[in-house]
């Protein structure tokens, strides 16, 4: 088990490091300098020359990627441009929104999609697969955006459930915070769960065809019994590939949905760096979502040697 | 649309029930909320607005203020006197002022504010403003003797800019995060990306504030702001981003909707420096294309005054030009032939984000396909708008809202972004600087507004409106924004 | 023999049948829109704004006048030719890379393409996207590049799957023995072998490629003005909502109803090419 | 009163008849053996008993168990009796077990499904049935997963699943077919003292009729879908009434008769060298050397021009790595391999005019082609290998030769392989290794998938080839019976090396090698057809 996770935490290194390679590279070329943005309209040449200097912003690409890469090792992302504050610090607050976010998502969409697909692959072909299967289908079609904003028209405008937007802070309480991210959670869930529930169904179908479930019933297993006791376990595996996958397109997939209920999180500091030409803090946010991209797949590597027992000896 | 009548009947019974639980209690507290987060706090090294409509006379003050009207009162100078040559003011400032940390505010601050904006290294956005100042001497404590190079007549204008506030060397440090000014309300917290808290300053030198606290709220979804406003999560809305959302807010008793104008002209600003634009025919040609009134329909829903010149209409000096550039695409057409474009042409039309200029390009470029113009459009953000069009010179076409008080001086500058060079205008402008007298001035103002007027220079399209929505039990906010600013020192509930 | 009876079992699959009159509308409605649309989609009218559907026009109009069922027929343009070309590029780069790790089989080449995938894989779609068309300006063709890096590794590592388990079958040891070398293989056996499994991949992103185009064009960076696309008639009715819903509900719709009929017809094709499943039909 | 009784029980699938008429009965201890070639309907027998029918599948007749007739119970009164009064095993025992769960809870589970009583007491009746079946405690402890056994200890764990609860019928549907012969004969041997022991009732399903001889007390013979015959093993043997039977028999027997050599004295053609071919295992730590599996050691043989030469040896002893070594698919690490005195593989690449003199058919009709090309482009792909290529009528005419030399039309060329049978499939496959007309041609497993019948067609089929073609091969099987009747020269082959070689019938009647000895005694026998036995054959353990 040792070697299987050493040989993985390596490869893990080194997509980081090409990563933070691609991420810096792309991104510098980006057109347009933030401190002329800054500093508007009237602003005189010399004056933005001083800002730039101010900001580090003359020195070569390659030094400032080496201070940058250099900084990261130790968490100091640098200092935004605009906001002239830590990155790190910036990004802390800004993950305890789309962290929470991600997770209430990802939560909704399990609890939604393991029953769904379990009771549609039991009733294969009957009238309840049809129908959930059907759903998942319009699920999947329905663009998150489109349904943030129904929602916000019905339960925000005139059902006046839930606020429209924003975010209060954990600090105002937990359950305040819980009740502001449920619309954009549930947007954010929608899509995953119908993928979620296909996948688990189409796995277990797999699962059911299987020689050990004859073996099951042979046994004296009832359907049933069978299926719980034998083809969910062995059918959780693909199913945990996409769970990993969804989490970290969650994590920034939310980029949209948090301008639509204007969420403080970090996809919205993402879209606001990039218009502002705020370089630094795009290449770090970017460079951290790979990174939770990168470790989150690690997790789920370690959780297939969990689940599958094949795997666990092998290595 | 039938279930949508009975959701909405079923919707107002349960606002109802809704509504009595969440009235605001603390009647001393304000939410306000407004599109743009400021990047920072610190007025004196950004240009962006948006730190101006946060501090502006709440935080910072200056020698000399704006008031709603736009007029320029005394600030933190009680008093002070203009020498004969116009050259030396001298400033007797108010007695027993403090900055929110303590520190006793008095005539070493001012120098070092003013020292510190017209210094070489300075990254004061209006650096242009302080230029002229050749000298800043502390007489005493309480008074400022301030010497310019050359007279300037509106000295008292642009020091009541929010570029000119006042601060103390001992909080510069971390202003742009923690500032500290004299105003009437102290900085309490700032949660990025979300809001602003401020609180009554208890020993404030002036009237004190009748709220006891305020939040600023950043919003910069138009779809957000009306759900935030309607769903009352907020109080007020300065600069509401969705005019075609104003009749259904006006239609509620809960709120009010105030109006005002501001010193934003949008204009169509043509480059007249790039063929076939430098040709004052096809300038005037493209004028005659453009119906301004369907522009403020279809794009500002009907908010937003026609101007015929790079002038606020609401100032006294105003001339009202629109009859040289009424909408006659036949004329248009035909001055197109004369200037050798019968078959139309080409140009690019850049836009930056806000939506008078995506909306108002849209429109303007269908009415220009009208008479045979075509137009390639391209959103841009702002930093790339500043980039290609603002410094790079890049463009043919593009829409902005110049919302600088007082600023017709740009059309003396020929190396500013539509690169208009106008010899006698430029001389007019030094004229209008050296003349204090108020008479001279208007008639000097309304010859350099007709001049660009009849030179096309640009399309002047219309005064950009400022709609605020707000609670209708709240009362003191400004209703124009002569300069970006909300100031709250004023405000409170009425019930 | 064999073509007729494919078209019969075809017509049997009833997921294929609906979605493939879905997307068939939608497209009859683009390539329509060359030569006819009931109102030219670039002149405003704007005293006749914001009218709910009724005789003269179907789906009433916009804020600035215009015709909306003209707009869905363009927009239906736009969003299919920028899904469609994103799948091609995707498919166009990702499956040569498939094929060719696959024939690497576990040497160097394949575990740098895997490598690779991984990479891409790790980057958040969604913000680079939105980066790329932001960065090098908002555009349809940059929207085409932005979608299509994202599609490339889903068809290699489709392709690798499928095609590492042909390669252990005895008839390409066959092929080896009669001297074929790895790329005649790849190309004459292992590529037709797979390419139903890649038809319905292509489906299914061709569908995601719909929804991305969407969404790009709802935060201001898929195709510009005057081309109109869905997304942006979704971001523009935003705010009128409330007063005028069928501005956001008619464009959503014809998002759905598109991505509805692609992902329908791409389950219609898996049922209909998968052999295990035809076999028990049949 | 007999234990199992059906009476003519059909079964319909979709409309499309499986079973007709089927009545077959066993009783308490006896061994009943089902057998038939592939398609004759003896596995939904089986499951029709176990009532684990397909869906869409009716059913009529009666299936008495002890008197009670299952097609009338209900779902759940059948869990009751399934694991409980009836047990069954199949065919594959490497997909049998769930992969993720430990063999201890497998075979507990059983017990826990009919009797609820506490995991540990079910836990220590499965170790003991684990024992019984083989399974030591010491080094296969109830923790252990399937993954981690042979395909031998697994199918001992599916028994053990099966009979925990002492069923008193015990269904065994192919048990051994996917097993080597000796592991065959230890499983055969564990089901005879099981059902003594037990005094169960055995009810086999197999198409091995050598099995069937050495096992059951009574045969039935079916074929699609209808019982032709049914008596006790050895008077069935002696005088089969059903000419289906005899066929069956004569064709499992069978043996071809190979033309004469034509050229006394041949010069060699294929000479292995001392060959050996390693694997590298994955390494245990990253420090550690990287340890290597020597799956050919020291190899040397000679096939002399017009050889009929057979390779026999159980899975896992290396036998397919050197086939492919001798094609050229893969480099070997110490050795040489000559055909016509040129190395097969040169360089870091197969040596293209070598290989151009040898071909191969391979074992499965079904994964052996391309099912997306037509014949005459399945047949025609190794002319690729010709240095000048063909003309079209050139390649036409060679196709349509190669076609009617293997039994086939030449019209066939336009069809797709899905339209032939598996049969058919393999005469395609040796057209395709005759056109270019090799001077060998490597049989790789090539009839193991067959059905008897057909097996013996192709054999002769080959025997005609030697004669027109003066062909030289090389025939690879687990299949004792088959080498032994298509060879004239053998090669046994265990972990790796040649353990002995030399004429088919010296080798096969009298074994010097104790591993051959071992192979050819656990390989059931036919009995002589019509010779008078008297007393089962035992058979030397």
């Amino acid at each position: 088990m040792l070697r299987y996770t050493l040989k993985r935490a390596l490869s893990l290194i080194i997509s980081l490091a090409v990563a933070s390679l691609v991420i810096f590279f792309v991104i510098e070329v980006a057109p347009g300098d933030p401190a002329s943005y800054m500093l508007g309209i009237n602003a005189q040449p010399d004056t933005i020359a001083a800002l730039r200097t101010e900001l580090g912003l003359d020195v070569s690409k390659t030094q400032r990627y080496l201070n940058w890469v250099g900084g990261m090792l130790h968490g100091d992302f640098g200092t935004s441009y605009t906001y002239r504050t830590p990155i790190s610090e910036m990004v802390a607050d800004r993950m305890w929104v789309s962290l929470p976010l991600a997770a209430f998502a990802l939560v909704l969409s399990t609890v939604i999609a393991f029953p769904a697909g379990i009771y549609a692959a039991s009733r294969r072909g009957k009238a309840g697969d049809v129908v959930l299967m059907g759903a998942t289908q319009l699920g999947v079609a329905i663009p998150n955006f489109w349904f943030a904003m129904m929602m916000v028209l019905i339960f925000a405008i005139n059902l006046r459930w839930f606020s429209a937007g924003g975010f209060p802070g954990w600090d105002e309480g937990f359950w305040l915070g819980i009740k502001s991210l449920t619309l954009p959670a549930i947007s954010l869930a929608l899509p995953q769960a119908a993928i979620l529930a296909r996948v688990m169904r189409s796995s277990l179908l797999d699962m059911l065809g299987e020689d050990f479930m004859r073996s099951a019933r042979a046994k004296g297993l009832s359907r049933r019994q069978a299926l719980w006791r034998h083809a969910l376990r062995n059918a959780l595996i693909p199913v945990l590939t996409i769970i990993g996958l969804q989490f970290s397109f969650l994590l920034a997939g939310g980029i949209i949905i948090e301008q639509v209920f204007f969420l403080p999180g970090l996809g919205r500091l993402v879209f606001q760096s990039i218009s502002q030409r705020d370089l630094i803090v795009v290449e770090s946010v970017v460079m951290l979502l790979v990174f939770s991209v990168i470790v989150v797949n690690f997790a789920v590597d370690l959780a297939y040697a969990a689940v599958d027992p094949r795997l666990r000896s092998r290595s | 649309m039938s279930n949508f009548k009975t959701k909405l009947a079923v919707a107002s019974v349960a606002a109802l029930i809704s509504g009595l639980g969440v009235a605001n209690a603390a009647n001393s507290d304000l939410t306000l909320a407004m599109q743009l987060e400021p990047p920072h706090l610190d007025p004196t090294s950004a240009a962006a607005g948006a730190i101006d409509s946060v501090v502006y006379s709440n935080i910072f003050e200056g020698l000399t203020r704006f008031m709603a009207d736009g007029s320029v009162v005394p600030g933190l100078a009680a008093s002070w006197n203009i020498s004969g040559d116009g050259l030396t003011y001298t400033f007797s400032l108010q007695d027993g002022v403090k900055f929110h940390d303590g520190t006793g505010m008095d005539a070493s601050d001012v120098a070092f504010s003013l020292d510190r904006a017209r210094a070489e290294e300075s990254t004061n956005a209006q650096k242009a403003l302080f230029a002229g100042i050749a000298d800043v001497a502390v007489v005493d404590p309480l008074t400022v003797k301030i010497t310019l190079s050359e007279p300037n007549g509106s000295f008292l204008f642009n020091l009541a800019w929010g570029d000119a506030v006042i601060v103390a060397p001992e909080s510069i440090k971390n202003i742009k995060t923690n500032p500290v000014g004299t105003g009437a309300f102290t900085f309490v917290d700032w949660v990025q990306g979300d809001k602003i808290e401020i609180a009554r300053n208890p020993d404030y030198w002036g009237e004190p504030a009748k709220l006891e606290s305020a939040t600023f709220k950043f919003i910069s979804d138009p779809t957000a702001a009306f759900a935030a406003v309607m769903a009352e999560d907020v109080d007020a809305f300065a600069g509401f981003p969705a005019p075609e959302n104003l009749p259904q807010f006006a239609a509620d008793p809960r709120f009010q909707v105030i109006v005002g104008s501001t010193e934003g002209e949008t204009i169509l600003s043509t480059n007249n420096k790039m063929p076939p634009l430098d040709n004052v025919k096809v300038r005037q040609a493209i004028a005659h294309a453009i119906d301004r009134q369907a522009i403020i329909d279809g794009a500002m829903f009907g908010l937003g005054t026609p101007i015929g010149t790079h002038f606020a209409p609401h100032n006294p000096a105003y001339v009202d030009l629109t009859g040289n550039s009424n909408y006659d695409p036949a004329k248009a057409k035909a001055l197109l032939a004369e200037a050798g474009f019968a078959d139309g042409f080409t140009t690019t039309l850049k836009l930056p984000p806000p939506s008078y200029a995506r909306r108002g390009g849209e429109i303007i470029a269908a009415q220009l396909r009208a008479v045979g113009i075509k137009t390639e459009i391209s959103n841009l953000e702002w930093a790339q708008w500043l980039e290609q069009v603002f410094r790079g010179k890049d463009f043919g076409l593009t829409i902005v809202s110049h919302t600088e008080p007082m600023d017709i001086g740009i059309y003396a500058r020929p190396e500013y972004y539509f690169q208009y060079d106008n010899p006698d205008f430029q001389a007019l402008m030094k004229t209008l600087n050296a003349t204090t007298d108020a008479g001279e001035r208007t008639k000097l103002l309304q010859k350099a507004q007709t001049i660009i007027s009849e030179d096309y220079v640009n399309g002047y399209l219309f005064e950009l409106a400022y709609p605020t929505v707000a609670n209708a039990k709240i009362v003191g906010l400004w209703e124009n924004a002569p300069t970006q600013a909300n100031d709250l020192t004023a405000v409170y509930w009425k019930d | 023999m064999e073509r007729t009876s494919a078209i019969v079992t075809a017509l049997r699959s009833r997921n294929f049948v609906i979605g493939g009159a879905l997307s068939l509308i939608f497209v009859f409605l683009a390539l329509l829109s060359f030569i006819w649309t009931p109102y030219d989609v670039t002149t405003l009218d704007i005293a006749h704004k914001l009218q709910r559907p009724n005789l003269s026009h179907w789906f009433g109009t916009d804020h600035f006048g215009r015709d909306i069922f003209s707009m869905i027929m363009v927009g239906a343009r736009t969003s299919i030719a920028v899904a469609l070309l994103a799948v091609g590029m995707g498919m166009g780069l990702g499956i040569p890379l498939g094929l060719a790790a696959a024939a690497s089989q576990g040497r160097w080449l394949d575990e740098f393409i895997m490598r690779g995938n991984d990479l891409i894989f790790a980057f958040p779609s969604l913000v680079i996207a939105i980066l790329i068309t932001a960065v090098f300006g908002a555009s349809a063709v940059n929207a085409i590049v932005a979608i299509g890096i994202f599609n490339i590794p889903v068809f290699a590592r489709v392709t690798r799957g499928a095609a590492l388990s042909l390669w252990s079958r005895e008839f390409i040891l066959a092929a080896r023995v009669a001297g074929k070398n790895t790329a005649r293989i790849s190309l004459e056996h292992i590529l037709p072998n797979v390419a139903n499994l890649l038809i319905v991949q292509g489906t299914i992103q061709f569908s995601l490629g719909i929804l991305a185009e969407a969404g790009l064009s709802y935060v201001g960076l898929g195709a510009q003005p005057p081309t109109p696309s869905w997304g942006r008639m979704l971001a523009d009715a935003q705010t009128m909502v409330s007063f005028a819903p069928h501005l956001a509900l008619i464009p959503g719709m014809a998002i759905i109803l598109t991505v509805l009929g692609l992902n329908l017809m791409g389950d219609g094709l898996r049922d209909l090419l998968d052999p295990r499943i035809r076999n028990a039909r049949s | 009163m007999s234990l199992l009784a059906i009476k003519n029980l059909s079964v319909e699938i979709h409309g499309n008849p499986i079973l007709r008429d089927v009545s077959l009965d066993v009783a308490p201890g006896e061994i009943v053996a089902v057998t038939g070639e592939s398609g004759s309907g003896k596995s939904m027998t089986a499951l029709a008993i176990m009532q684990l029918l397909p869906q869409g599948s009716e059913m009529s007749g009666a299936v008495m168990l002890d008197g009670k007739d299952l097609g009338q119970t209900s779902e759940a009164e059948m869990c009751a009796i399934r694991g409980n009064d009836v047990g069954m095993i199949f065919q594959e025992p490497m997909t049998a077990l769930n992969p993720v769960q430990t063999i201890g809870d497998q075979v507990a589970e059983t017990i826990l499904i009919h009797e609820d009583l506490p995991r540990a007491q079910a836990l220590s009746r499965a170790r003991d049935m684990l024992d019984r079946v083989g399974l030591d405690a010491e080094n296969f402890p109830l923790s252990r997963y399937p993954h981690e056994l042979s395909g031998g200890q697994r199918q001992r764990v599916v028994i053990a699943m099966a009979i925990v609860l002492r069923p008193k019928l015990l269904i065994a549907d192919e048990p051994t077919t996917a097993l080597d012969v000796t592991t065959q004969a230890t499983i055969l041997d564990l089901l005879k003292e099981l059902v003594s022991e037990f005094g169960m009732g055995l009810l086999m399903i197999t198409h091995d009729l050598a099995v069937v001889a050495g096992m059951a007390d009574r045969i039935v013979v079916m074929r699609t879908g209808e019982v032709v015959e049914t008596g006790p093993t050895q008077s069935l043997f002696q005088n089969m009434q059903h000419p289906y039977t005899r066929m069956l028999m004569e064709a499992s027997d069978h043996k071809a008769t190979l033309p004469p050599h034509a050229n006394k004295d041949p010069e060699p053609l294929l000479q292995v060298v001392n060959v050996s071919r390693d694997y590298r295992l994955p390494r245990t730590s990253v420090i550690a050397r990287q340890k290597m599996f020597r799956a050919v050691d020291d190899v040397s043989f000679t096939l002399k021009k017009g050889a009929r030469a057979g390779l026999v040896g159980e899975s896992g002893c290396g036998k397919s790595t050197l086939t492919r070594a001798i094609l050229g698919l893969e480099d070997i690490q110490e050795g040489q391999i000559l055909l016509d005195g040129e190395p097969v593989f040169s360089g870091n690449k197969a040596n293209l005019l070598v290989r151009r003199k040898m071909q191969v058919v391979f074992q499965d009709p079904f994964g052996s082609f391309n099912p997306r090309h037509r014949v005459d482009r399945l047949v025609s792909e190794p002319l690729h290998l010709l240095s000048e290529r063909p003309s079209q009528s050139e390649r036409t005419s060679a196709i349509a030769e190669a076609l009617i030399a293997v039994g086939l039309q030449p019209e066939d060329a336009q069809k797709y392989i899905h339209e032939f049978s598996g049969g058919q499939r393999q005469r395609v496959a040796i057209a395709r290794a005759l056109i270019i007309k090799p001077d060998l041609i490597v049989f790789d497993e090539a009839v193991s998938a067959l059905d008897v019948s057909i097996r013996a067609q192709i054999l002769d089929l080959l025997a005609e080839l030697c004669e027109q073609y003066s062909l030289t091969y090389l025939f690879i099987s687990h299949d004792l019976s088959v080498v032994r009747s298509i060879t004239e020269q053998v090669f046994v082959m265990q972990s790796g090396k040649i353990v002995e070689q030399g004429e088919t019938e010296t080798v096969f009647t009298n074994p010097s090698h104790p591993y051959t000895q071992q192979l050819i005694a656990a390989a059931p026998k036919l009995p002589e057809i019509g010779a008078q036995q008297k007393g089962p054959k035992n058979v030397a353990s």
